[in-house]
């Protein structure tokens, strides 16, 4: 049986280590922060200047200027610093940001990844994700491993503009846990009762696991 | 010393909006806008701005005023997904766009405020955002040189500052209020307060006065974009 | 959360330290020095250190320590015109010296912990310091091209720090501390308090935790190297 | 008669107006703070960290975390703001200070100064003062006329290393102000009872001023 969202939600938070600096994209990836287990502390950063973020506000505590990178009101935790956009991509550039968890139109087999532009539809335009996937150490993204037609978001090459080249470390998808290697993809983790011809099935990029 | 205080947004921006000028813009979202200065230069008439913003307001707030008085002939941001208006005028050709990753932008903007002409960086390299870009290696990576701004005019909001302009953010209100700041050939800045010198601890300044040329203190209307929630009640 | 805090400089740099390292070290003069950290290395016995530092101590404290015990191979800094140490060494040809501009030395460490290999600048064209350096106009002026630094650890001084590294300096022994402590694959901040997570504003944070790996408390000795006053007495 | 060194500083005092923001290097350029006149009010600038420079402390007084780039105990004032020394240069090299006077060992006609380096013998390092040259808005510089041999030191060419190139608008000697301009240095002011053929005497740089 595929992941439900909430639990490649959860897949993704084993991702997590005890002291990480992490940012969680928007969509699937925001999940994430609800599956972050008790005996570990991450801390979370909003590309928009905070480290340290905390969960939403009661009704009636949002404050204006508490928001996250999604433009929703969020809380502050006692150990929560702010900053400026330009010190705030400072640290990301730097590698500072330990892990970044990040939604995917399209994955290749390189590592490249394309998120943010379908040519002919409105743009909305790439926000940080471009200096996400260009600084921080490791990238892992979560998606749907087809789309709703049944085509294979994992790819030989992307056909869509990317967002960056190479820099994707692991992908999550409903199916499975894939890492990008020397080759190709090579899937090192199934879903329960899902398998590997299951994924060579639904699969354009090159798998490095015997089929 | 010679006052920086204004009391109008309208008498701080006098004699520095001009036609087809550049002007830097902080906030992110509709968090931290400089909404008073945009009232300001709605109400002034400017035209064909070019204007560096990393989001372009919502319909009816923010820089969408001056997207429905069609002042702006062209923006540079990160996103502009909130904004309907900005993609009919897109779409038909009265607006450019040019999109700069989140990061660049503002390392663009404190580039250009550092005496900072070019900086390079690995962000979009292999991208859209490369093309027409130089190119250049460094210890086996590539990376592509991104060019510091310089804007007519900076329009930024902080939460407090003192006369002289020694200035205070709150939360996540400071975004690109700092970097924006930086950037302007003449920066004003609005604030929720004008306090006296001393008034503000001289190790707790975000930005020091001698980024900012002229202040005015108003009241803001702080739209929120998406209110988000937890269940219960606060304890 | 794994924690960040350790009991003495020795225990802090333990494991980090090897010979042939590069360091970036913060203060200005003898003002915010990581005076903890130097001793430990001393301590330490570590050789062929290539130091990043505005200035190289005086005879008998700040890095002077390290010279005396001649564990440092090379040094790059602005000014270093306090020590006497320095310059026998240098002179005899047991020392290097690479001076940078004491703005393109902040810069190199600030540019280097923000992932920027390379950034142009006007300061040291036509000077000693352009030679050998790549050339580039922008503008019609011409810029030099500096490098980043990344150094293998950084030694830096705060005033006061959380458990979870989130510090502020005081006064002006902040200087270089904010620039070095960025650009070291490993940190180490010593401060004079360290205080619970929440007894610090989140606003007032000058360098948050994220770039502090290892802290520690201690006493420290501040030595002045100018004292300098005014007649009469404080009101 | 020729300036005295607290003349000259008067006569450089007379450069700032209300509202500046200032860098005085170390030497005679100090002495500057002690002419500014009471109508107006300039902050200085100390590149460690500093906006808003007060006086030297009272004996007991003295903070060894509160130093300026000269290293000597001052104080600080209501309006002071302190940052990191990144953030220091960020302001010098963008413009931001709209004067630094500064010392010189030698000035050329064209503007390059050297201040910095004698070679062979011990050298200190350059400082900040490259930075301060290169970023700073207008630079005036303060030396004596002549070194102690009665050598100009306002040279057609710089024989010392430099520490910029075109660099400086305006010098204040102990005989005379100079600007900087097309064709050498013009002299548009002198010290009571000098005259201009005592300057071109003093001088090896074009004076392109009628003799």
């Amino acid at each position: 049986m595929a992941w439900t969202r909430d639990q490649m939600a959860a897949r993704a938070a084993r991702e997590l280590t005890d002291g990480m600096y992490v940012n969680l994209g928007i969509g699937i990836p925001t999940l994430v922060a609800n599956h972050i287990p008790d005996d570990i502390t991450v801390t979370l950063q909003s590309e928009n200047g905070l480290l340290g973020m905390g969960p939403f506000p009661y009704a009636g505590d949002e404050d204006p200027d508490l928001i996250n990178a999604g433009k929703q009101t969020i809380t502050e935790l006692p150990h929560s610093a702010y900053f400026d956009s330009a010190t705030s991509f400072a640290m990301i550039r730097g590698g500072k940001i330990a892990i970044a968890i990040l939604g995917a139109m399209e994955v290749a087999e390189n590592g490249d990844l394309a998120n943010w532009m379908i040519p002919g539809k409105l743009i909305k335009g790439m926000g940080g994700a471009m200096d996400l996937v260009a600084g921080v150490g490791r990238v892992v993204v979560i998606t749907d491993h087809t789309n709703k037609d049944g085509v294979s978001k994992i790819l030989k090459t992307c056909a869509l503009p990317l967002t960056g080249k190479r820099v994707v470390d692991r992908i999550i998808t409903d199916l499975c846990v894939m890492d990008i290697v020397e080759g190709g993809v090579e899937v090192i983790e199934l879903a329960p009762n899902v398998t590997l011809a299951q994924v060579y099935q639904s699969t354009e990029a090159t798998i490095v696991n015997d089929a | 010393m010679t006052g920086k205080v204004y009391q109008t947004a309208e008498a701080a921006l006098e004699g520095v909006l001009f036609d087809s000028m550049t002007i830097a813009a902080g906030g992110f979202g509709l968090c931290g806008i400089p909404e008073l200065s945009i009232a300001a230069i709605r109400a002034a008439g400017t035209q064909n701005l070019t204007i560096y913003s990393n989001n372009a307001g919502v319909d009816d707030f923010g820089l969408g005023r001056l997207l429905q008085t069609r002042q702006i002939k062209k923006m540079c941001s990160s996103y502009v997904g909130e904004n309907e208006l900005f993609m009919q005028q897109y779409l038909s050709g009265e607006l450019e766009l040019e999109f700069n990753p989140q990061g660049t932008l503002a390392e663009r903007m404190r580039a250009g405020g550092a005496g900072i002409p070019g900086f390079y960086t690995r962000t979009g390299v292999g991208t859209l955002v490369a093309e027409g870009k130089e190119h250049k290696d460094f210890n086996g990576e590539t990376h592509i040189l991104e060019h510091g701004i310089i804007a007519d005019l900076a329009i930024v909001k902080a939460w407090k500052a003192d006369t002289t302009g020694n200035a205070i953010f709150r939360k996540t209100a400071r975004n690109f209020n700092h970097p924006a700041a930086t950037c302007g050939r003449t920066c004003v800045m609005e604030v929720e307060e004008i306090v006296a010198p001393g008034q503000l601890d001289p190790d707790a300044i975000h930005i020091p006065g001698i980024y900012i040329h002229r202040l005015v203190q108003g009241e803001f209307e702080k739209q929120i974009e998406q209110r988000t929630t937890r269940p219960g009640v606060a304890a």
